[in-house]
């Protein structure tokens, strides 16, 4: 017999993401590692601007709604102001990485010295399906109705691959939560990035692959295969960089 | 000038009904406007749009005391029913709807099971229609014939004629219905 | 005593628990939660508590009671 | 017969024939619905539309498009339009002319979704630094609406100022019937930038601050004298006038209408400029009036400020003001009777 | 004796005495030397500064630090303070203190270096979305400066609003003999976040709007009733008031002692608060007055609607204002007396 | 005896920057490229806010001042609706890499057409000398007055590098003004930048490395030197991609 | 009251003269205030400042009329001439200035080669403290003790002592040269 | 004819030339120019018109008449 499980009362209440969204999941994984540190009673949420914007009566702990795409830089003042808190900012993609890349960036450029959590389900689901900076090339979305054309848009972005080559960065990585083996692996990147911080070495970054069944217009189950068969191929899992404890 | 308010989940097509009877309305020359519940309550799964049309224009576009009310699930009835304008009427689709949930006697509740009727006519897209139909009798604002037409029109524009006979037909039944 | 408790109210639907049971123990029930929506139900005499649902359920509906 | 059309959807259609050929932006409800048309209808009519990565670029996007010469357009809502100030400001320094849509939702920061006119003062007065003025155009109706997009972007066009297209979210969510305006064709702005600096006058740097002061306020005293709109009902004689705008000033014509039915002195001045400011209104109401309400839907009052002012100027004693402020939504037509009910009864304090 | 000391220095060390333990921004002249102080001054007294990548950056760690509990500062001019918008609302939103330096430079878009006021209309009734105010406190010295900062880290906290000091640039860059407020040694908030969720009232997502509409009026009330600020001189008995703040309003007092000593009857009232704007002031204006004279250092006139709109509450009679913008810089004492005498003379027309 | 060189008319005014100034050379090395591919009657520039705004007076083309920061999105715009003009943005470090990191990546991510030309000067020049995310590190200035700590603001930000690691764009290159054969050098790249916009390729940006003597509290020479024997250091010179012409 | 300005090329030292006679004001416990032209104008080279001081209440601190103008060089003497108060005084750098510059009938101009007498006292670096000096003089207001003593003690606070004793003397010869 | 034509109103006095040449041909005279400085003058006769004058200096003061 396994080990009992039992949602942590970090987010231990009805969620009001969709059916099958992979945002309740990633929740779940970041109370866990939070319990599983001591820590879910010394942590602050700066919380981004979209889905994640539905967490406000989902988790009971300090958490602030940054304006949309601000929370790179909501979070370096929390931490600087409060360093012995864990400090986690929990962003959607369009929030992380189009309005807000220039506080992403700036954050894991200063090597801040908080976590983040960045849901990349490939559009912004909140405002109801547009492409985002990781939508997948000929996605189709409320804004690329004919498929995203890359050669006028861009390729999808690869923050951590970024942030691991760029800057000086103490953790970072890309998670799935398409199934069980990748939620568990998922969950051991977002421990060892609030490792990271807790030693003081410095920013860690975990991206989650996440489905958006209600905007890539797919039921749940069918959106996870999206994600194991298409996804990934733009978003390799892994890790990064993992810098050395001192 | 009536109003009408059209209420449930976000997958039974109420928008669409209310976007059927307001576009019936124009067909007619009517004023009519159609305004939706929109942003991020559509995550919770419940959706409704409030319509009003009539001869002279209208003012305030917004709800206010819907004639009548359209209630596709529990939720809707218990939400909207305190709205309903002294002699309203409430429908409902009895195949989901509890109208033990009903406690107004100033009211007319017509119950509709449209989801099996939709089921009989071997169109389960439909019951919204058929909703539709059964709306149109009560409001006494339009022949059969216009509502169908008018319907037909609107279909037709946004290239989604191929369900024409279905739509008719699930138009009629709604109509005859009462 | 049972392996897994499950808060029904929460239950979306979604079936992503159904198929990750490795022991097809989850099915839909007939009854409906105030989402309107039809929750998962457990067959006990399949399950084995291996916490698949638990782990992959978005709406934290279940708890599995295995080992502390 | 016209069609039902969804109000964003008519504004961007408008926008596309009035000759709008950029569009740059940032979604955010209950604007999106313009920026997800112009995504694929731009395209159809050899235009720009580049979805830009926030909505500062997106109002940079727009300077840039018309600095070429470009009628460009770019729509947001509550905190994206906060984004947007700098950009609009220097569009008004450069005497670029854009139009901005701003559909408004309630509520101070991030705000909420509610349809509401809470951003008043700063589309009239300016959120960006300096003295600028934007022209500002209040539809109430999805016909008036694209009406006023045309207009919108003649008047920009004419005057070299940007126009705020300001209306409540609930207008870009709602249909009604609408006859979209004729397609037009038109050339480019003729002062734009072709790379051979035909044009001296875009873009250039150092300039007198003074003698631009003077210019501004002859500009604005123009667009102040040329362009006030409104529509009112009944002033001449009215005891009391309701002003208000919007789809709550729409309301408030049914309101006045039942209230002179009923045997009130009421009239009604429906702003359709909120900026400028439409005085005219006011000089031809009665000079005995002895009050004017407005129908506002934010938490503060904002509009009175205007009617006050304006009042100052036009009415030869002072004449009390009165707010009542719905917070958001679009106060019903029983809702606002039972305002200036509470006027008549002295149930309402005058703000001013 | 007190020693020269330099605008932004004495503003920033007040800041620092008044308890401020994070300061976030970006550099702007003439703002810059307030962020420069503070880069190595924050260190020696345990709080934390962060040079931030933009104004937007600068101004959200204010809001992450505040949220903490903790006394935070920012400081920055025309575009810079344009691009604070957003985060102003939000932290107005969020019921969050905070102090917001404003050095104000003249114009529109990128504007100029010279000293100005002409985001009056924009700090008293906010740039971004939606219907908050901000206290905004005027100094016109640079002891007053020191004097009014910490006032305006103490009604933040009061009332947990944001401060904004509107200051001309010019005071930031010139020295006077000043005397420093004490150090205080105070605590954080007690309010802001410990990773314990102990305080559960911040930065909660789901909030009723209509009850915080009514909430948010009270509490403005209570500002207005209470946090009024001004000097005035002889308006008992004037026939005209001179109304201006900052700088060019402690040339007008200059002037206005001047006129008196020549035989007009003429009064001040400077603005230290241009909001809550000085009502009480007013109430003390000679009944007859016959006008108010406003200089601004603006190209259009703002201050002159609030100045109108108070007459218009607290004088029976309609009373004539006159504005007199001087585009940027100080006006001399010699050119208002001037502009009073051209009001005297039928020279200026009024506004209002 | 060696051609003869004479400013082109482009620049061929009073510049207003302090003696010694590298904008002054790398402003010309831009119009010398334009004028010799034929390109200096078909050139657009939006213009940065830094002591490139000094420019407004220099040159004689159209151009715009942009808000701080803001000339990436500026340029996307002028280059998208003018597809036949050249469009080079003229940028400081602070401008292009602090407040304009979001519109200088999002250029550089969606591959835009266009040029940018930006003057690292390891500060912001215009503003009397602050700290830049490309001050080096112990570099003292007037926000950094005991030197640039690295541990909490960053190391010195590497955008050529970045622009080609990480996204598809056309060329990079990073070229300096200290001594006549590194200003032949830059000026090659700076043509080769205006050739891959001239092809239609891809985005493409040339950082020049360049002193400031008034902010650095140097003399002139002093500060060339120091760009040869610290700047380079950190910065190194060279060419990072250049794309295949189809 | 007193106003004074203050005018030269950037490294002249003009902003600190005008600091000195400011802080030497505030030593007599007199009102003064100092204002500089700053921004991107410093980069043409020129730099100028604005003193005024006296018993009463500064009310406006801004460049006005000035009783006392310093032109270090030719730019500041064109451009602050005009502006001089009748019968105010003009004291320029004689070993830069031109002094043909002046048009004006109604102003006293003092000539003085404050590089040369720097460069006598072996000071290059104290030709502004000289012209301070000078000024102190012309102003009346000050005794050379007062301005002395008024002088040393900015510099002490500022922790620049080390040159006290040349300073001192500068501003002596200055002082006596009028 | 001249090898070198100068614009002296546009030195600003930093010196890069005087150093950047080979010949040492560039020295600063007595004339001082509106602005203030010092500016450069050429010594002809050891000039060689290799440029290096004009692509160093930053205020465009050089024009090298070498072979068009
Ligand atoms: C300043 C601002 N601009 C735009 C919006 C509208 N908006 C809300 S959420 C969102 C996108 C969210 O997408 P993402 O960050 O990917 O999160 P998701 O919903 O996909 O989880 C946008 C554009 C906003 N709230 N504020
Ligand atoms: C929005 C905004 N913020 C700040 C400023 C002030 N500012 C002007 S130039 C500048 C820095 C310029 O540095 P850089 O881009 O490196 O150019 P440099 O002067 O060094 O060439 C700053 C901060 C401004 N003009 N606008
Ligand atoms: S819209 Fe997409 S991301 Fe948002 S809650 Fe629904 S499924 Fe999740
Ligand atoms: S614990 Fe395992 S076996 Fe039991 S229901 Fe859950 S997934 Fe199936
Ligand atoms: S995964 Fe959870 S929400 Fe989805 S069907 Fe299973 S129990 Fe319900
Ligand atoms: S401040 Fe520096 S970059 Fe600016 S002009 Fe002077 S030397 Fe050049
Ligand atoms: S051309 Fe060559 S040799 Fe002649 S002055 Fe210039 S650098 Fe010296
Ligand atoms: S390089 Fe140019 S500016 Fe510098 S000294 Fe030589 S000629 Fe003068
Ligand atoms: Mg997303
Ligand atoms: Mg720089």
């Amino acid at each position: 017999m396994s080990k009992s499980k039992k949602v942590p009362y970090l987010v231990d209440r009805p969620m009001s993401f969709c059916p099958g969204c992979g945002h309740g999941i990633a929740i779940r994984l970041v109370a866990e590692c939070l319990e599983e540190l001591g820590q879910a009673d010394n942590i602050v949420f700066p919380i981004g601007v979209g889905c994640s914007s539905l967490l406000g009566g989902g988790i009971e702990a300090d958490r602030l709604h940054c304006s949309h795409g601000r929370a790179g830089a909501v979070a370096t003042a929390i931490k600087r102001c409060n360093p012995n808190n864990v400090v986690i900012s929990y962003q959607g993609d369009g929030d992380a990485y189009s309005i807000g890349i220039g506080e992403t960036t700036s954050a894991a450029y200063r090597n801040e010295r908080f976590t983040t959590i960045i849901i990349n389900n490939t559009n912004y689901g909140m405002t109801g399906g547009q492409m985002s900076n990781t939508t997948l090339p000929n996605q189709k979305t409320n804004t690329s109705v004919y498929g995203r054309d890359c050669s006028v848009t861009g390729n999808p972005i690869r923050f951590p691959e970024l942030a691991a080559d760029q800057f000086n960065v103490g953790y970072a990585a890309r998670g799935s939560v398409h199934d069980v083996p990748n939620i568990r692996k998922t969950k051991s990147y977002i421990k060892k990035a609030i490792e990271m911080q807790l030693s003081g070495e410095g920013y860690s970054v975990v991206e989650v692959l996440s489905p958006c069944p209600t905007n890539w217009k797919m039921e749940p189950l069918e959106a996870m295969k999206h994600i194991a068969e298409h996804v990934t191929t733009y978003f390799p899992l892994g890790e990064f960089v993992e810098k050395e404890e001192k | 000038m009536k109003e009408c308010v059209f209420a449930g989940f976000g997958g039974q097509g109420v928008l669409t009904v209310g976007l059927l009877i307001s576009q019936m309305a124009t067909y007619k020359d009517y004023h009519a406007t159609w305004i939706p519940q929109y942003g991020s309550a559509m995550r919770g799964g419940t959706a409704n749009c409030t319509v009003k049309f009539g001869e002279g224009y209208i003012y305030n576009p917004s709800q206010d005391e819907p004639d009548i009310l359209l209630a596709m699930n529990n939720p809707s009835l218990v939400k909207f029913l305190p709205l309903v304008k002294p002699g309203g009427t409430i429908v409902v689709n009895s195949d989901l709807v509890d109208s033990e949930i009903n406690t107004r006697k100033d009211i007319n509740l017509v119950e509709i099971p449209c989801l099996t009727l939709a089921k009989e006519m071997d169109h389960p897209r439909g019951a919204n229609v058929i909703m539709a139909g059964a709306i149109v009798k009560l409001s006494g604002d339009f022949t059969e014939r216009e509502a169908i037409d008018g319907m037909n029109d609107m279909f037709r524009k946004k290239g989604k004629e191929k369900y024409k006979e279905l739509n008719t037909k699930a138009l009629s039944i709604g109509y005859n219905y009462i | 005593m049972p392996k897994v408790m499950t808060k029904p109210e929460r239950c979306k639907q979604c079936g992503l628990c159904v198929d990750a049971c490795p022991k097809q123990a989850i099915s839909f029930g007939d009854g409906i939660n105030a989402g309107g929506y039809n929750y998962t139900v457990i067959d006990e005499s399949k399950c084995i508590a291996c916490g698949m649902c638990y782990t992959i359920c978005p709406d934290g509906v279940f708890e599995v009671l295995g080992e502390k | 017969m016209a069609d039902m059309m969804k109000g964003n959807v008519a504004i961007a259609e408008a926008a596309i024939r009035a000759g709008a050929r950029l569009y740059a932006g940032y979604p955010i409800t209950p604007s999106t619905e313009i920026m997800e048309y112009m995504s694929w209808r731009m395209a159809e009519v050899d235009g720009v539309f580049v979805q830009a990565e926030s909505e500062i670029a997106g109002i940079n996007m727009i300077i840039g498009g018309a600095a070429c010469g470009v009628r460009a357009i770019t729509a947001s809502s509550g905190p994206g339009i906060s984004l947007k100030q700098e950009g609009m400001t220097t569009l008004s320094d450069e005497e670029l002319p854009a139009v901005v849509v701003n559909m408004v939702r309630y509520g101070n920061g991030i705000g909420t979704l509610y349809s509401a006119q809470c951003d008043y003062h700063r589309e009239t007065r300016g959120g960006g630094n300096g003295d600028y003025r934007c022209i500002v155009l209040c539809p109430s109706s999805v016909q008036e609406a694209t009406e006023l997009m045309v207009l919108a972007f003649d008047l920009a066009e004419k005057y070299r100022m940007v126009s705020v297209f300001m209306s409540e979210g609930a207008l870009g969510q709602m249909m009604e019937p609408c006859e979209l305006p004729e397609m037009r064709e038109l050339p480019r702005y003729p002062w734009g930038f072709d790379g051979k600096y035909t044009n001296k006058k875009v873009g250039i740097f150092d300039r007198n601050s003074r003698d631009e002061a003077v210019l501004l306020n002859e500009k604005y005293n123009a667009v102040k004298e040329n362009e006030q709109r409104w529509e009112s009902i009944d002033v001449e004689d009215a005891d009391y006038v309701l002003v208000a705008y919007g789809l709550p000033g729409r309301a408030s014509i049914g309101a006045a209408k039942e209230l002179r039915a009923e045997g009130y002195k009421v009239g009604m001045i429906r702003v359709i400029t909120a900026w400028p400011f439409p005085e005219k209104a006011f000089q031809e109401v009665n000079p005995n009036v002895k009050g004017f309400i407005t129908i506002e839907a934010n938490a503060t009052g904002q509009l009175i400020d205007d009617v006050a002012l304006t009042a100052l100027r036009t009415i030869d004693k002072k004449v009390q003001c009165y707010c009542r402020p719905h917070v958001y939504g679009i106060p019903s037509v029983k809702a606002i009777k039972q305002d200036f009910i509470d006027v008549v009864n002295g149930n309402m304090k005058e703000v001013y």
